[in-house]
């Protein structure tokens, strides 16, 4: 008999993802941006089912077409269609953002366990290396990556998820510290368990779990952020449909036709919405606040 | 339910004008609340009360029982998903039934105060407690501002507290749990209401704490306000109450004078909740209705039960242990402590908070290394013992803690929880591991079909059961009982407390039991340790330091402990 | 003789323009009206919105031209007619060996510093020139030497005939010995001292430079439009990068010059504003074909290529008739002796097909290109995104797609600023078409573009990196060729030659386009060069 | 029952905490800081030079080409003097040295792409970009707590609705954002200048276009934080004494929720180069961002690196403010420092 307002109170806490996700009635607003996601992830994976015509097709004839019944969304400078174009380039933006983040969560998993973990004399060197990192502007060294490696997909993935590597480390190695105090880490030792065993089974999965959702946030965040270089001039070759390079060959006609700015934008905030969705939804899931 | 008449005659009436006017008044009170797939839930059925001035009554129940949203439901506080309906809900012959906000807002402070448990985080940690007392005040325009400065002194003054000029200008947590508490109150009686509700006012408190706050309560209701109080803790309603209700499951189960409801309970609930108070006079008894379930002698004890010559299971040797604050700075929690446990025996440890009883408990488990000192189990090297070794050792000495459920990793349900200690204790069992998990949990008074349950979903009794599954699970000689049961209501207390004994009985396992509880380990202790700022003021047997107390600081522990009158209760018990 | 002997070499990006063509000159009311126009306010404020903001005033770089052009005055000044007119030089004459030049000065010029303007000056400026423009050691220049106070010889190494138009066309300015002397470093790159009709009155980088008019100037060429100090007060210079902002700037009246406005735009400011156009001199916006190594090395390859193109429509396409098609891969439009060869290989994928066919790259793979000896058709085309713009990049985008249709994959390469100036993807291993322009005044153009070797070293301008010695005698006979008749016909035989064998094909001409307000008249530009000129720019009343 | 769940039992038990020496404290943590800053500078400018020397690209080619509007490889005649000049031809820990040497005296070095001491191109366009960046954060401060105010903690719906418009807003690209605003509102409407400058009418646009992505991300921290207090205890204290539902928002909750503002407020403004390199491109504005850009486009490494250090000063100057803002807004921490 602790607290009085538990009665009143759901209790809040923890409890496997399935059993809540089985139990919580899922708001609307999730079940959109699930399908939306769906839909681009099929997108990504076989484009020919969604699109319309050929996203590369030149037809100089057809340029410039305001959206119709033929061309959904309109057609670019040289006869491409729009809504096809965007759903070819779904794969590349997509990929940027998921590889994005596998790269910043790969590095900052390492970074941030280790600085969590690992004696003094290791950790106390990764710890200054984050803290000179996070001191960096991030635009900075994803331009610094671009400028090595030279514009493409790859490095546009690798550029963002470098950059965004130290902030997620550093919540990594937040969570690690908190999960390492837990109440179940200390009864797991003092049960025998040793450390390795201790770190499999309860230190790393724990640490991660509210996490999860700040991946598929960090996906949404990191296919602006490559739009962004993109639009810099930093972005994928000619004529790939990424949805940055898009937005930054649309904006030389945008005064005649909106369309080539509008849509794409939609398309990555689209992205970035739903996902970000998903990403509070599972999170708060995991936080065990979702009621 | 019958409404709550007092007229029992009491030692404290006297002091009090005959019969007061009626103050408030409930009848056919009944409140749900909307889930959020828009299912109601009823939490408190029919409730009637009725206050009169300078009169105590007092709400008991276990969590869940309704008392505190009926409390709230009289500020109009119920919350905002919650249905409140009543044939009769009056403040001296007003209604207070559909009243706007604003009219809530006067009565609020004014005419009915209300104080929450624990003051830490019950007043905003971001303000100094004098600018709460304060907002009282302004908010309902009392006086000007100098006036109000001098008030606010003179309220914390009122209810106590030392020093106000200084104390106004902390905040809650530089403050002590009593003088943060008492400010608390203060800023609920500031504007001197007629009524004041206080809800588990002493929870969370240590024993002398409450005793001091429990104080000021009195001299309220010495000064003519009328209180109702709101309480899991019989004793401590004993100390105050004229009448009590006892609710269980959102009703009132019975109601009546405080003296003829903890002498002559009628309810079986009642008399449940009374029995199960552990305190020196259980020692050696059953507290809960239930008999001991042991179907399964699931292994021989891993030793014959006694060696009278061998050496103390566990044996501290002046231990010491500090730690370093985030100010830098170091301090020593555990300043030489000493005790050994020998097998089949119970050591209490009793203390307050900030007492070190945590930390011992800890270096008894070797989690934390002693700075000095050492500790040893069967005169082997365990505190100072190399890993490897450390390891050997720790199955044989299991933790059950105050919050279980923080101490299982949330992924985990009740099967694997208990298959990773049961593989971990012997390798062998892995292939039938879930079958021995079942029996474990028939061992703890559970079934088999909690084995696919999640903790989260269990209640506190049932997941502390899982917790001493657990510690049984590598077959220990030793369990330390870290406040194993401070965090359950009293009647499921009663039974761990019970299976607790039970399995101390048949497995001949020696306990390490601390608690704050001077009742819990008096019947639960063959020795006592008592622990005060790192030190072991004093040491002996569970009689010896209960009836005879030594140390200043224990007599002052026994004396801050209230009781119920138990010889007339044990009458009661008898005579039924 | 030297191989290198005709050749000016080294293209900056400057210009010259002589041939009008009808919808690339200006033909309007802003180059054409007088100087006692009725309606004109003295004063104002002229807002010009530029694209790109070079690191400093002055250099080598066509950036800094626009800019020089504002505040140095030169020797010698293009003429509407193409000719060379007098300017700070009154007049001049040639030694015999046409290797000498003799320079007579005007007197009464004076720095905006209060230095005078005399031979002393002209000769202290040559080391700044020499040191501060890159590619200077190509007009085989040697240096001044002062003959009296206002009399100079510049000596050459090499006769070169277009020696006045590279010293009119905007880098060959004149500082003040005394800044030149005197002045830091970042001084002379934000703020040189000229004798020009503007002052630098600040650069505010990122955002633009206010000029200020001289008011003692009074030493305009011959082919400006008055005398005197420039009519309007004030030329406030912004660099605004993206197209649709300049445009809206103009729109909006906040700018009353836009340069290059988008091209979806360019009929609404023919119709709306005034125009001026400029198609720059040099070789034109073109496809090298890596002749050295690589399947385009086949004749009938480089041909397939450009049949496989409709080159005609992509232009007229992508850029709405903000730049002209140019058939000619050696000479743009407006350079001397150009030899129009724009109805040569017209769109025609079955003529490409059958070259292909003809050439053994028969088989096909899955997607439909080409393959022989298991080797996939495959031409790698990198392009600097910082010299090819959007709309450049988009033509290359409609080539790809249709060199597609005939089974060639071209793998577009964009190259960063960092990787473009630091002369990645320049070697003829790593790539088999090259995509770019020069701006250069001069049919020797050719000697620039195909000389495999320069300075005893592979000649880096040489992106076909053709080698033919017999060729390269060619074109160095065609530029020292004194009869003017002649020398037509043995340039018009090279350009011929160059695009019979499609080593490199014209696209697009790099054109320089402004829209100009209606209530400001009197801007022009320069006809060798198309530099802007605000000195004689003013307001009229509406 | 509240047993310590903390390690330390030892929670002073008042105020007094007497056995400090302040004046000892003090000057330690302020030399830790103070070492710990100029650690974090050095090793911004090193990871700089590193991997700007890393970077492919001769620097003399580089400064040939641009001058010369060329993309062209150039033979070592070429290039000799201009290394000489720069001092390229030294070894690269020579560089190196002689830079960080130079540091000290505050000397940043010049940019040999743009003839100028980096200090003064600094000190020229930091004050755009701080207008932009302090007012933008100006502008999502704001927005943000009122509406965190008016919509958390009112249940479901208007929660949902205010957290959904925080999660649109946060996921607008910004120079997207930018161009929409440029069209509709300067070169549509009209009610703006369409040239970047940095008069007031000027930073309006481009302050918008950066504060609303960062109010969507402020409103989200504020809104989580606001929720989760709102069930504090103490809230349901002040009620009970008769504040109003509005009163306790707006004086005990929204002092909580700005916690973690302050700390996201913090990150944005150590992230401003980052944040107006796009604005400044699309909006034509000066300002740090495009220096920056065509720094590294270049080559340019003392340019470059005085950005950094700029950027890394200002992360560290900023988290000493955080610090102090937070003992300013939770006292609680006053003890531990």
């Amino acid at each position: 008999m602790t607290d009085v307002t538990t009665d009143i109170r759901p209790a809040a806490g923890r409890a496997g993802l399935v059993s809540r996700l089985a139990i919580v009635r899922v708001p609307v607003s999730i079940v959109l941006s699930a399908l939306a996601v769906l839909f681009f992830v099929i997108a990504a994976a076989a484009p020919s089912v969604l699109s319309t015509h050929s996203a590369f097709d030149t037809d100089l004839l057809s340029s410039l077409t305001p959206p119709a019944a033929d061309h959904w969304l309109g057609t670019d400078d040289i006869g491409r269609d729009l809504y096809s174009r965007i759903i070819w380039g779904t794969r590349g933006s997509l990929l940027i953002g998921v590889g994005a983040m596998a790269v910043a969560f790969a590095g900052a998993t390492v970074l941030g366990f280790t600085a969590a973990l690992a004696p003094k004399w290791v950790a106390q060197p990764i710890n200054r290396i984050l803290e000179i990192l996070l001191a960096f502007p991030t635009l900075l060294l994803a331009l610094l990556f671009v400028a090595l490696l030279g514009p493409s997909a790859t490095s546009l993935l690798i550029s963002v998820g470098l950059g965004t590597t130290p902030g997620y480390a550093r919540l990594i190695r937040a969570q690690t510290l908190k999960v390492k105090q837990s109440g179940y880490v200390e009864a797991a030792r003092a049960l025998g368990h040793p450390w390795q065993i201790v770190f499999i089974q309860h230190i790393a999965p724990n640490a991660f779990r509210p996490l999860v959702g700040l991946v598929a946030l960090g996906i949404g965040q990191s296919v602006v952020w490559a739009s962004g270089l993109s639009f810099l001039g930093l972005g994928v070759a000619p004529p790939s449909p990424e949805w940055g390079a898009l937005l930054e060959a649309g904006k030389a006609s945008i005064t005649v036709a909106w369309w080539l700015e509008i849509f794409p934008g939609l398309a990555i905030v689209l992205v970035a919405l739903s996902f970000t969705q998903i990403g509070q939804y599972i999170q708060d899931l995991a936080e065990g606040n979702a009621r | 339910m019958t409404t709550t008449e007092i007229e029992s005659p009491d030692s404290k009436i006297e002091t009090f004008p005959p019969a007061g006017k009626k103050l408030l008044e409930a009848r056919g009170l009944n409140v749900w609340f909307t889930g959020q797939n828009g299912e109601r839930k009823h939490v408190v059925k029919g409730v009637d009360l009725e206050l009169r001035a300078g009169k105590c009554i007092a709400l008991v129940g276990e969590s869940g029982s309704g008392k505190s949203v009926t409390a709230r439901s009289l500020v109009g506080l119920a919350g905002d998903n919650a249905i409140v309906a009543a044939d009769a809900l009056e403040l001296e012959g007003e209604t207070l039934l559909g009243r706007s906000d604003s009219w809530w807002r006067r009565v609020r402070g004014s005419r009915i105060g209300f104080i929450l448990q624990d003051a830490l985080v019950s007043l905003d940690p971001l303000r100094p407690v004098g600018r709460e007392i304060n907002e009282a005040l302004s908010l309902h325009g009392w006086g000007t501002r100098q006036m109000r400065r001098d008030k606010v002194l003179q309220t914390l003054t009122e209810v106590g507290v030392p020093e106000p000029e200084l104390r106004a200008r902390q905040r809650p947590g530089e403050l002590s749990g009593g003088l943060r508490q008492r400010a608390l109150i203060a800023s609920a009686i500031a504007l001197h209401p007629d009524i004041v509700i206080a809800d588990e006012p002493t929870t969370a408190l240590d024993v002398t704490v409450q005793a001091q706050v429990l104080g000021v309560l009195k001299q309220m209701l010495a000064r003519g306000t009328s209180v109702i109080l709101i309480s899991h803790d019989l004793a401590v309603v004993a100390k105050l109450a004229d009448a009590i209700l006892v609710m269980q499951d959102g009703e009132i189960v019975e109601a009546g004078p405080s003296s003829q409801v903890l002498s002559r309970p009628q309810h079986p609930y009642t008399q449940q909740l009374i029995d199960a108070i552990p305190s020196e006079h259980t020692k050696g008894t059953r507290l809960s209705a239930n008999d001991g379930v042991f179907t399964h002698q699931l292994f021989a004890p891993s030793a014959s039960p006694l060696f009278l010559h061998e050496a103390p299971l566990l044996e501290a040797r002046n231990v010491v242990k500090g730690f370093k604050g985030p100010d830098g700075i170091r301090r020593t929690v555990v300043k030489g402590v000493s005790f050994s446990l020998g097998r089949g025996e119970t050591l209490g440890i009793v203390g307050e908070s900030g007492s070190g009883k945590s930390t011992v408990a800890r270096i008894a488990l070797s989690l934390e290394t002693p700075d000095s000192g050492e500790v040893r189990f069967l005169g082997e090297a365990w505190s100072h013992a190399t890993p490897a070794e450390q390891q050997k050792i720790r199955k044989r000495i299991a933790v059950v803690y105050q919050d279980p459920l923080s101490s299982f990793d949330p992924r985990w349900r009740v099967s694997r929880i208990l298959t990773d200690a049961i593989t971990l204790g012997d390798p062998k069992h892995a292939s039938r591991a879930r079958n021995r998990a079942a029996e474990l949990l028939e061992t703890v008074g559970l079934t088999a079909a909690h084995l696919d349950q999640w903790p989260l979903r269990m209640s506190g009794g049932q997941r502390q059961r899982v917790a001493i599954a657990r510690a049984i699970a590598t077959n220990p000689e030793v369990i330390v009982l870290d406040e194993a049961v401070s965090a359950l209501d009293v009647s499921v207390q009663a039974q761990i407390l019970d299976l607790l004994s039970d399995l101390q009985t048949q497995l001949g396992v020696s306990y390490l039991f601390i608690s704050h509880d001077l009742g819990v380990i008096h019947h639960m202790s063959d020795r006592v340790l008592v622990m005060q700022n790192g030190i072991a003021v004093e040491q002996g047997t569970a009689d010896e330091i209960f009836y005879n107390p030594k140390h200043s600081y224990t007599q002052k522990l026994l004396e801050s402990l209230p009781r119920l009158e138990y010889a007339k209760l044990r009458l009661a018990a008898s005579s039924r | 003789m030297k191989k290198t002997n005709s050749a000016s070499l080294f293209a900056s990006l400057l210009t010259i323009a002589t041939l009008s063509l009808a919808n690339f000159m200006p033909t309007g009311a802003a180059a054409a009206t007088g100087t006692d126009d009725p309606n004109r306010i003295d004063g104002g404020t002229i807002t010009y919105v530029h694209e790109q903001e070079p690191p400093c005033l002055w250099g080598g770089w066509v950036q800094q031209a626009y800019l020089s052009r504002q505040v140095f005055d030169y020797l010698v000044s293009y003429g509407d007619d193409g000719q060379i007119k007098p300017w700070l030089a009154t007049d001049w004459s040639e030694s015999k060996d046409r290797k000498t030049i003799t320079f007579h000065l005007r007197k009464d010029v004076v720095f905006t510093d209060g230095d005078k303007f005399n031979a002393d000056a002209v000769v202290a400026n040559y080391p700044a020139w020499e040191k501060g423009i890159g590619w200077h050691g190509f007009t085989y220049m040697k240096g001044f030497t002062k003959v009296d106070d206002f009399t100079v010889e510049l000596h050459l190494a090499e006769p070169n005939p277009e020696i006045y138009n590279i010293l009119a066309n905007g880098h060959y300015g004149f500082q003040s010995p005394k800044s030149l002397a005197n002045n830091t470093g970042e001084q002379k790159c934000l703020t040189p001292v000229g004798t020009g009709p503007w002052k630098i009155e600040k650069w505010t980088r990122g955002s633009g430079i206010s000029f200020v008019r001289n008011e003692s100037y009074n030493w305009a060429p011959e082919n400006a439009r008055h005398n005197g100090p420039a009519y309007a007060q004030r030329l406030e210079w912004k660099f605004v990068p993206d197209a649709t902002t300049r445009w809206g700037a103009l729109v909006s009246g906040e700018a009353n010059v836009a340069y290059q406005p988008p091209s979806v735009q360019w009929k609404t400011a023919q119709q709306e504003f005034q125009t001026l156009s400029f198609v720059a001199t040099g070789r034109p916006q073109g496809l090298s074909f890596n002749v050295a190594r690589g399947p385009f090395t086949d004749q009938r390859l480089r041909q397939a290529f450009v049949y496989a193109i409709d080159r005609k429509r992509i232009v007229q396409a992508v850029f709405k008739g903000t730049v002209p098609y140019e058939g000619n891969g050696s000479l743009s439009k407006t350079t001397p002796l150009y030899l129009d060869v724009d109805n040569d290989y017209p769109y025609d994928t079955a003529k490409a097909n059958k070259l292909l066919d003809e050439a053994g790259w028969t088989a096909r793979d899955a997607n439909g290109y080409r393959v022989k000896d298991g080797k996939t058709l495959e031409a790698r085309l990198p392009f600097n995104q910082a010299i090819i713009n959007t709309e450049g990049a988009t033509a290359l985008q409609v080539i790809q797609d249709q060199v597609k249709a005939v089974g060639i994959k071209v793998n577009l390469i964009p190259l960063t600023q960092t990787e473009g100036f630091a002369g990645a993807y320049s070697k003829p291993e790593e790539k088999e078409i090259s995509f770019g322009y020069w701006v250069w005044p001069s049919p020797n153009i050719l000697d620039i573009v195909y000389n495999h070797q320069l300075n005893g070293r592979p000649n880096g301008n040489n992106t076909s990196f053709f080698n033919d010695p017999k060729v390269e005698a060619e074109i160095i006979d065609a530029q020292r060729e004194a009869d003017p008749k002649v020398r037509q016909q043995k340039f018009d035989k090279l350009q011929k030659w160059f695009d019979d064998q499609a080593i490199a094909i014209g696209v697009y001409n790099f054109t320089y386009n402004v829209a100009v307000a209606k209530n400001l008249k009197g801007l022009w530009q320069d006809q060798g060069n198309g530099l802007l000129n605000f000195y004689d720019a003013y307001f009229v009343k509406e | 029952m509240a047993v310590d769940s903390s390690i330390i039992e030892a929670v002073p038990i008042s105020g007094a905490n007497a056995q400090r020496h302040p004046a000892v404290n003090i000057l330690r943590t302020v030399l830790l800081k103070v070492g710990s800053a100029i650690f974090v500078l050095w090793g911004a400018v090193t990871i700089t030079f590193i991997v700007l020397m890393v970077l492919p690209g001769d620097r003399a080619t580089i400064l040939l080409n641009i001058t010369s509007g060329q993309t062209i490889a150039r033979t070592p005649e070429e290039l000799a003097p201009i290394n000489a000049l720069y001092g390229f031809d030294q070894p690269i820990l020579t560089q190196y040295i002689h830079y960080i040497a130079g540091l000290p005296h505050g000397d940043l070095g010049t940019s040999f792409e743009l003839q100028r001491s980096v200090a003064n191109i600094i000190g020229e366009q930091i004050a755009p970009t701080f207008t932009l960046a302090g007012s933008a954060l100006l502008l999502a401060w704001i927005f943000a707590v009122p509406w965190t105010l008016f919509t958390a903690g009112r249940g479901r719906r208007i929660g949902a609705f205010g957290s959904a418009t925080e999660t649109i807003m946060a996921g607008l690209p910004q120079y997207w954002i930018g161009i929409l605003l440029l069209i509709v509102f300067a070169i549509g409407l009209r009610w703006f200048p369409v040239i970047g400058g940095t008069s007031f009418m000027n930073t309006v646009l481009p302050t918008v276009t950066l504060a609303v992505p960062l109010a969507g991300f402020l409103g989200q921290s504020i809104r989580s934080e606001f929720d989760r207090t709102m069930r504090e205890p103490f809230v349901l204290s002040a009620r009970a004494r008769g504040m109003s539902g509005v009163g306790v928002r707006a004086r005990h909750v929204l002092r909580h929720a700005l916690i973690p503002g302050i700390t996201l407020s913090g990150w944005a403004i150590g992230h401003l180069l980052s944040g107006t390199v796009l604005v400044e491109t699309v909006f034509a504005r000066p300002g740090l961002g495009a220096i920056l850009v065509n720094a590294v486009s270049n080559k340019d490494f003392a340019l470059v690196s005085g950005c950094v250090i700029l950027n890394s000063f200002l992360y560290v100057v900023i988290n000493l403010v955080l610090d102090l803002i937070y003992l300013v807004v939770d006292p609680r921490l006053r003890g531990a420092v």
